[in-house]
């Protein structure tokens, strides 16, 4: 049954990274490449218990958040053009 | 090997869970726009992450196990929506437009 | 000051609950962990109200399992869409009013709007808050307040 | 089985091999530091593919279990990887530098201008 | 970002959490995945999610640059330290069973404090790349 | 009880000094930290080579775990006497540094370039000192990394693109190794370089141990800049500090042949390598065209530094060409060459550091007519250049001479030939400096320039006076040479 | 004084010589003083040494073991006494005579003129009393560095390339083709020791002999043996008295004298007259004799006139040690010292015509004879030395050279110094005759004789000319143990 | 399955021009192989991968991009010579997997020797049970002291090239040369 739950994440993932490669936009990149994130975090979660190893989650934990702030990251760097901006004055994208 | 209910609750949530996964996966690939797209990611990081998270719950002997799955499963929730609003958002100030719907006359009032 | 201490006790919880081996060391170490977490946050100045709302308590509990079922009911619904062979949407853009004061209320707010599928909050504007919504049904939904109610009596701000 | 085994490798190789020819044929700078990481990181993939043991677990001793996968390729790509990271935060640093000197990060460009020095 | 609402809030919930986290993996390598290095990563990581969200010169005043730049080296000094301390207690460089009476004890010890030493060191260069990268933008 | 520790405090304290200068922060502090720290490894080096040569072989077990499952330091002539030689450069250059960096490098940046400096040469020190295949890697990172920092430091931009341009091929270098490092790994389940060298016999015929050292081979190859894998050197000599490239021309490719010739002869075995491989079928032509192709560049380079540059990627051929004999001369060639580079390129550059000094270029057209304003300067640049041409009394003559004996010895007698000739090469890129600082006039403006400070010609002249010693009495460096390069072809005996 | 100490100090006095010109940069007078001490000093050293030998002692020192079994070492034999009367001699005579042209030709850079000489004078020295291959290459690399600076004085364009020219030839040789010798003899023997009766003997078969020997002959490219002459006349655009040192004294002396040495201490002439090399190889020296004479013919520049006459007369050196007998090698010796005398007197008159005059030109020279009259004496005796006349030195050398043709059976190479001879007599005599018996008054007017120290240097050397020929005794009964043994 | 996610990501890493997508893509295969890594399992090492490739990496040439370029040039024509010498490498590795162990064996040389000790000593001897941790800090803890040099290494690296952030405190030398 662990089985069929990893391949249905698999094939999810299969499809975020469609998404991830087809674009068009960057931010429908980001999107794919955080659902691709989480899904992954899924997979590890669902690995741990496949292989009768679940106490792992630790690394779930980690996939979670480590995506979480590169999505931040690449939000703010579309946003503003660089990641040290305190964010008080928007610059328009383009502008450099 | 006889099937307890747990098990049979937990394989319906993986399962389930699964599906729903799959059916984000299709949205992602088969909605048209962006924004859209939004709304199949969001079935992925709610629904399906949720009953995966359960139905592993159920399957651990460990209670320390299922915390961790609870916990994961409240920082997803904590972040998914998050980083969805904070993407909408530079994606908007970055000049794209969501599609409309342009079928019978537009209810929808303007942004 | 008492926040503070609040505060720590959900991380020390936090701790605990990730640990797994409660032996004097580690349990030390989580002492000392906490404090340290304590000391950056609040050079940081993170650790407020806003940052860590336990002072919403139990309440979180009921408004949860509402939000909950929301999800589950939105999830079904978007499912039907995206799998009905003529993708059969009418996505729109709406404005709505969030009455709550603080801005957690509002990020509460916005947040479950998000987190239900067929609703995105795509920019906080002052009082009101910008959704994409999948269909017109969504965004209809949405415009009753319902969800605006209820999120506004949670953080207890009504 | 014995050709599944090292269709896998083959695998790796391809994947090596792709990060190796980023590394030498573009003249990006940045992508040459993307093509440097991919190369090494398919490079861990053959270490820890070698360390794997059928039936085995992560090497993390637990009572009852018997077979553990090899961890000394893991305790060698742990330091690999930090090596990774350290020499592509140098090699950006680098990137970043040679950007402001030049106002490039092609390396025909920049070639172009220390030659017409 | 720092206007941004959503952001600001979910961060302020999640930094000390990250935090938190780092540490507990910090401690907890001996008995499962994680150890110095991972936590350094992660700690690093919530100060980096910080200046993200609250601006570089807000997160150079937390952490400030004097200071870190004391921890990168305290980091590779403690991990060096212990190996001097063993060599001093008449064992080989880094040596830790003569840490304390019985040699498996002293090994624990040893690898609890090196770990500690990586995570410094990790956490520190970490947020000092992040910081000057982010630094360079502005002109 | 130090004198048992020896082979560890031989790394870790130029390696512990990097950190703690960081604490010191100040720049004078920083530099008096540097000078002791490399002067103690060079004093241990001392010690070590003489205990080594009175006693054998060294093993120091690190964490006091034994040989193949902990990291064993290991040793033996061949490395104690490398370890000479690095510390023996590392321990002048900072003396040197004090005042050339002060000229080329910004002072904010001081304390810093001190802190980079020691890692390169932990980085260094702990790859010819460790017995270990992967301990090996770790270090030479160290090494790298510190070294792509040193040379970014140069004052010119292209610096910047000389330091990117060689970590990208370092780093391809390194993986390769890595790789290398791997397959013998797969094949032995060692990592340890005895133990390695026990086990490979029995795998020796599998296509996996082919394959690892033809990739280390490659990897190491490209860290020593063997022609046609030498690009990266030029530029990242021209353009880094003149006290780094000094410091490197003299010992990071020195370290990198040492690797080679351990893992050829000690790990691999001559009988893998050179019978069954026929490695030297490959390292010598490239060696000679390395040789050629080199020094004929140098004739036509206006960058001196850069001339040296080529210079140096053509004594790694002499070195290779040396290796390649696969006999005891042809060995005890390549380690004295070795040795006896390091002396020439080091004073050199170090020369020609006292010359950007002053004028701030190395341009040949800049030089002009300055060895009168500049005597002890360019007489050094003389010394050293006799000493690359292969001039007897110098240190150059010695390697050469083993060289063509080498090749006599093994009845190619065309392959001592154009050793020589390649000599005159040598000649004629020399013979542009000297004529162009002594035997042209000068330019009106050159009455401004003085001679530079002692504290750059001393050491300068340290090296150029080790250049003249080690020239006309070379028994103990000969015999020591002669010692490893038997070590190395016919194992303890 | 011990001798062995002396025998160290015929190095170190020129050294410390040197050392002592550069350190007395600022002050003219001191610094030609001490280098007419120094010069005084190493003549007194080398006489020294002579009397030790006469008396029967061979003294040897080792100064350093450079590499394992091959030392840096010393020592006193026969040629090399020879070698260094010559040169310790003529070099007082060139430094008084370098102190008058120096001066009055205004020449910059003196000190390094002056260092660079006395190094040379001491590399010429450990040439001489080398007592192995190796220290032997040592100082004749030493040398030729020394001397380049002599070379490229002027600092033009033209002295550059000359310089470049000397120095690649030099070098080329020695390095290319010498070392390359030296090391496969080395390979061959296990040592490089100057042995009477050579090392190379049962080292190899015949035909590796005889490679190995040519590769020496074309390896000392100071021989000038063709086509590795071209240095030699490059070298002329050096001051005067650099070229009387090097076409003299110090340079082309030291490559012959270590085909000599080659000849003589590492094959033997027993083995060499066996290896069937001395059957053809004589044959290419009297090329160079007859060709360089030729040349010297054609050449209206006084000095490149007299730089290919050395050519010329190097090959008859070399013919005198590659015919490989007794009579050859007393030959070529004492030709040596013979040429030495002569050539440098003619340089020193090349030198003080030009000082007087500003005169290269031979076509401008007629005349000179009335109001330069010392000065084209001394050239005109010391013509008759290099042609090998009576009452001059020069024709005891050729004597014995010609009696080894005759040991030889070559009567052909007895033809080429019969030829030789009456070449020299067509390219030198003109020179004095037309100086004194043109009456081409025009280029006479207004001209004194050189500087004194110009003229007593021609005179005394001119004077040596003719006491060898009227005492030759010493110098035959210096060479004969050579080959007598 | 996920090796053949990853040659996917791969292909399209080196075939986009569109840096940003590339850097994405390089976390999603940076993702990959920690997935890779776990399923191999090398938990540790997925961990790190995880937080270093799919993190700081992401993060550092996002930084990077900010501050350069966001597009590649087009390459002016294939590059042979780089093919050529990628088609020998990928050659020769590939002649070396011919005669590599089975994968998986668990009598091949590498889980016979040495590592044994690792498995069975861990515990008692250091009484750690991660024997990872074990290995990598005590047993071969020499090697990661030289890790965290390398770490050090970069960040005094990375201080020297930009600075330690100070905005106030440009580069007072006015650039260098052009
Ligand atoms: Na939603
Ligand atoms: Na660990």
């Amino acid at each position: 049954m662990f089985i069929a739950a990893a391949l249905a994440i698999l094939v999810t993932m299969a499809l975020a990274l469609t998404r991830a490669l087809l674009g068009p936009t960057v931010y429908d990149r980001i999107l794919a490449v955080n659902m691709f994130g989480t899904k992954t975090v899924l997979i590890i979660a669902v690995y741990g218990f496949l292989t009768g190893r679940p106490d792992f989650l630790d690394i779930a934990l980690v996939y979670a958040l480590i995506n979480f702030i590169s999505t931040i990251a690449v939000l703010k760097f579309f946003e503003y053009g660089d990641l040290g901006h305190a964010g008080t004055t928007r610059r328009k994208r383009g502008a450099r | 090997m006889t099937l307890s209910l747990v098990d049979l609750l937990s394989w319906a949530c993986l399962l389930g869970g699964g599906f729903f996964g799959i059916v984000g996966g299709i949205g992602l690939v088969r909605l048209p726009d962006l924004f859209t797209r939004f709304h199949a990611a969001g079935i992925t990081d709610t629904l399906c992450t949720a009953l995966i998270a359960i139905g592993l719950m159920l399957q651990s002997d460990s209670w320390l196990v299922s915390v961790k799955l609870l916990l994961i499963l409240a920082f997803l929730f904590f972040t998914s929506p998050t980083s969805t609003h904070a993407l909408a958002k530079a994606a908007l100030h970055g000049k794209l437009k969501p599609l409309r719907y342009k079928g019978k006359e537009g209810a929808s009032s303007s942004t | 000051m008492s926040h503070a201490i609040s505060v720590a006790v959900v991380l020390y919880g936090l701790w605990l609950l990730l640990s797994g081996h409660y032996v004097p060391l580690l349990l030390g170490l989580g002492v000392l962990s906490v404090l340290v977490v304590l000391f950056i946050a609040t050079r940081m100045d993170v650790v407020d109200k806003e940052g860590y709302p336990v002072h919403l308590g139990p309440r979180a509990l009921l408004y949860w399992s509402w939000l909950a079922w929301e999800i589950i009911k939105a999830n079904l619904a978007v499912t039907r869409h995206i799998l009905s062979p003529r993708l059969s949407i009418s996505p729109t853009v709406v404005r709505v009013k969030a009455t709550q004061k603080s801005e957690l209320g509002k990020v509460i707010y916005a947040n479950s709007i998000t987190l239900t599928p067929g609703t995105v909050s795509i920019d906080i504007d002052g009082p009101y808050i910008s959704v994409h919504a999948l269909t017109r049904d969504f965004a209809a939904d949405l415009r009753t307040g319902d969800m605006d109610r209820r999120v506004t009596d949670f953080v207890n701000e009504a | 089985m014995e050709l599944l085994g090292l269709y896998n490798y083959w695998i790796v190789v391809f994947l090596m091999m792709a990060g190796f020819y980023v590394v030498i044929a573009r003249g990006n700078l940045v992508k040459k530091i993307v093509g440097l990481n991919l190369f090494q990181t398919s490079v861990f993939i053959l270490y820890i593919s070698m360390g794997k043991v059928e039936g085995g677990t992560a090497p993390i001793v637990e009572k009852g279990i018997t077979v553990y996968s090899n961890p000394l390729p893991h305790v060698l790509i742990l330091t690999a990887i930090v090596v990774g990271v350290a020499t592509t935060a140098l090699g950006l640093a680098l990137v970043v530098r040679i950007k402001e000197a030049y106002g490039t990060v092609e390396e025909d460009e920049i070639h172009r201008q220390d030659e017409s020095l | 970002m720092k206007h941004h609402l959503v952001l600001r809030v979910v961060s302020k919930l999640l930094i000390p959490f990250i935090l938190l986290f780092a540490l507990y993996v910090q401690f907890h390598g001996d008995y499962g995945p994680g150890g110095g290095f991972q936590a350094g990563v992660i700690f690093g990581a919530g100060f980096i999610l910080y200046a993200l969200i609250f601006g570089l010169e807000t997160a150079r005043k937390v952490a400030r640059p004097a200071v870190i730049r004391v921890l990168v080296a305290v980091g590779v000094l403690i991990y060096g330290g212990v190996g001097v301390v063993s060599l001093l207690l008449g064992g080989r460089y880094l040596d830790y069973s003569l840490l304390a009476h019985v040699p498996a004890h002293g090994q624990h010890l040893g690898i609890a404090l090196i770990e500690f030493g990586v995570g410094t060191t990790v956490a520190a260069v970490m947020i000092t790349i992040f910081f000057a990268y982010a630094g360079r933008g502005r002109r | 009880m130090i004198r048992q520790h020896l082979p560890i405090l031989q790394v870790i304290i130029p390696l512990l000094s990097a950190p703690l200068s960081v604490l010191l922060h100040k720049r004078w502090l920083v530099w008096g930290l540097t000078v002791l720290a490399s002067m103690c490894a060079f004093i241990i080096s001392i010690l070590l080579l003489q205990q080594v040569l009175a006693r054998g072989v060294i093993s120091y077990e690190l964490g006091g775990w034994a040989a193949p499952w902990g990291i064993e330091y290991r040793i033996d002539v061949v490395n104690a006497f490398v370890l000479v030689i690095i510390s023996a450069i590392g321990a002048i250059v900072p003396l040197y540094a004090a005042r050339s960096v002060e000229r080329e490098i910004a002072a904010d940046r001081i304390s810093l370039f001190y802190t980079a400096y020691l890692l390169c040469l932990a980085g260094l020190l702990g790859i010819a000192a460790t017995g270990d295949a992967f301990n090996v890697f770790v270090f030479l990172e160290i090494s790298s990394l510190s070294s792509y920092i040193l040379i970014s430091l140069g004052h010119d931009r292209r610096a910047l693109t000389a330091s990117y341009q060689y970590l990208v091929m370092g780093t391809i270098g390194a993986t390769f190794i890595l790789i290398g490092i791997g397959l013998a790994y797969m094949m032995t389940g060692t990592l340890n370089m005895m133990d390695l060298a026990r086990r490979v016999p029995a795998v020796a015929d599998t296509r996996t141990i082919r394959a690892a050292l033809a990739f280390l081979t490659v990897g190491i190859s490209l860290k020593l800049a063997l022609f046609p894998l030498h690009l990266w050197l030029p530029n990242a000599y021209a353009y880094a500090p003149s006290t780094v490239t000094a410091f490197l021309a003299a010992t990071a490719t020195k370290v990198a042949i040492y690797l080679l010739l351990r893992f050829l002869f000690t790990i691999f075995g001559a009988v893998l390598s050179f019978e069954e491989m026929i490695l030297h079928f490959v390292l010598m032509p490239l060696a000679l065209v390395a040789v050629f192709s080199a020094s004929i560049v140098a004739i036509f380079q206006d960058n001196l530094k850069r001339m040296l540059a080529y210079s140096s990627v053509a004594q790694i051929g002499y070195i290779i060409l040396g290796i390649s004999f696969v006999s005891v001369t042809g060995l005890t060639a390549g380690i004295l060459h070795l040795f006896n580079h390091a002396l020439m390129k080091g004073a050199l550059f170090m020369a020609l550091g006292c010359v950007v000094y002053r004028l701030g270029s190395v341009r040949l057209r800049d030089i002009a007519g300055l060895g009168r304003r500049m005597p002890w300067t360019f007489a050094a640049i003389v010394i050293g250049g006799l000493s690359l041409i292969g001039i007897p009394l110098t240190v150059g003559f010695i390697s050469k001479w083993y060289l063509v004996l080498a090749a006599l010895e093994s009845q190619l007698w065309w392959v001592a030939v154009l050793v020589l000739v390649g000599s005159l090469l040598a000649v004629a890129y020399v013979w542009r400096v000297v004529e162009a600082a002594f035997f042209q006039p000068p330019p009106r403006h050159a009455a401004q320039y003085q001679e530079a400070p002692l504290s750059l010609l001393i050491p300068t002249w340290i090296l150029i006076g080790a250049n003249i010693y080690f020239g006309i009495d070379a028994e103990r460096t000969v015999s020591i040479a002669q010692r490893a390069a038997e070590w190395l072809l016919r194992g303890p005996s | 004084m011990n001798a062995t100490t002396a025998l160290w100090l015929t190095i170190a006095v020129p050294l410390a010589g040197a050392a002592l010109v550069v350190v007395l940069d600022r002050r003219p007078n001191q610094r030609e003083g001490a280098t007419l001490l120094t010069a005084v000093a190493l003549l007194a050293l080398v006489l020294r040494l002579w009397f030790a030998l006469q008396a029967g002692e061979t003294p040897a020192k080792v100064l350093v073991e450079t590499l394992p079994g091959i030392p840096l070492a010393l020592a006193v034999e026969p040629l090399g006494m020879l070698f260094a009367l010559v040169a310790s001699t003529l070099w007082i005579v060139t430094s008084i005579y370098s102190i008058g042209y120096m001066r009055a030709h205004h020449e910059k850079h003196q000190t390094r003129f002056y260092c660079a000489f006395a190094v040379a004078l001491a590399s010429a020295m450990g040439v001489a009393f080398a007592a192995n291959m190796f220290t032997l290459f040592v100082f004749y690399e030493a040398l030729t560095l020394s001397t380049y600076p002599l070379v490229t004085h002027a600092g033009t364009q033209e002295a550059r390339r000359a310089g470049r020219v000397y120095l690649g030839l030099l070098l080329g040789t020695s390095i290319g083709l010498q070392l390359f010798a030296i090391v496969w003899t080395w390979m061959l023997t296990g040592t490089l020791d100057f042995r009477d009766g050579g090392i190379l003997r049962d080292a190899a078969p015949p035909t590796v002999i005889g490679a190995l020997y040519i590769i020496y002959i074309f390896g000392i490219g100071k021989a000038a043996l063709m086509p590795f002459h071209r240095w030699l006349p490059a070298a002329m655009v050096a001051p005067t008295p650099v070229s009387a040192l090097l076409h003299a004294v110090a340079v082309v002396k030291a490559g012959v004298f270590t085909v000599l040495k080659v000849t003589v201490y590492l094959f033997g002439i027993d083995l060499l007259a066996h290896s069937g090399v001395s059957e053809w190889l004589p044959y290419v020296a009297a090329a160079t004799i007859l060709i360089a004479s030729l040349v010297a013919m054609s050449q209206d520049n006084l000095k490149l006139r007299l730089a290919y006459s050395t050519v010329s007369q190097l090959g008859y050196v070399v013919l005198g040690a590659l015919l490989a007998n007794a009579a050859g090698i007393i030959g070529g010796a004492m030709h040596i010292a013979m040429h030495a005398f002569g050539k440098i007197t003619l340089f020193f008159c090349a030198g003080a015509i030009l000082v007087a005059t500003h005169k290269t030109e031979i076509s401008q020279m007629r005349g000179l004879g009335r109001s330069m009259p010392i000065t084209m004496a001394a050239f005109f005796i010391c013509s008759l030395s290099i042609i090998g006349l009576p009452p001059m030195g020069g024709m005891w050398s050729k004597w014995f050279l010609a009696l080894a043709t005759l040991d030889a059976g070559k009567l052909s190479l007895l033809a080429v110094l019969m030829v030789s001879t009456l070449l020299n007599v067509a390219y030198l005599m003109p020179i004095p005759i037309r100086a004194f018996f043109s009456s081409d008054k025009a280029t006479a007017t207004g001209i004194k004789e050189a500087p004194l120290p110009c003229l007593i240097a021609l005179i005394i050397s001119a004077i040596g000319c003719m006491l060898l020929f009227f005492y030759p005794d010493p110098v035959y009964r210096l060479i004969t143990p050579v080959v007598a043994r | 399955m996920l090796l053949s996610f990853l040659a996917v990501t791969a292909i399209a890493i080196v075939s986009l021009r569109d840096l940003f997508a590339v850097v994405m893509l390089f976390g999603i295969y940076s993702l990959l192989s920690a997935s890779i890594f776990l399923v191999l399992d090398a938990v540790d090492v997925s961990f790190t991968e995880a937080a270093v490739g799919a993190g700081i990496s992401t993060v550092l040439m996002l930084g990077t991009l900010a501050l350069t370029a966001r597009t590649e040039k087009k390459p002016a024509h294939l590059a042979w010579l780089p093919l050529l010498v990628v088609a020998i490498t990928g050659a020769a590795l590939i002649y070396g997997t011919l005669d590599m162990p089975r994968w998986g064996d668990a009598n091949a040389p590498i889980n016979q020797h040495v590592v044994p000790r690792y498995i069975l000593g861990s515990l008692p001897e250091t009484s750690v049970p991660n024997i990872v941790t074990a290995v990598l800090a005590s047993y071969r803890g020499y090697d990661t002291l030289g890790e965290v040099t390398v770490i050090f290494t970069a960040g005094i690296g990375v201080m020297l090239l930009l600075g330690n952030g100070n905005s106030n405190r440009r580069r007072k030398k006015g650039g260098r040369k052009r």
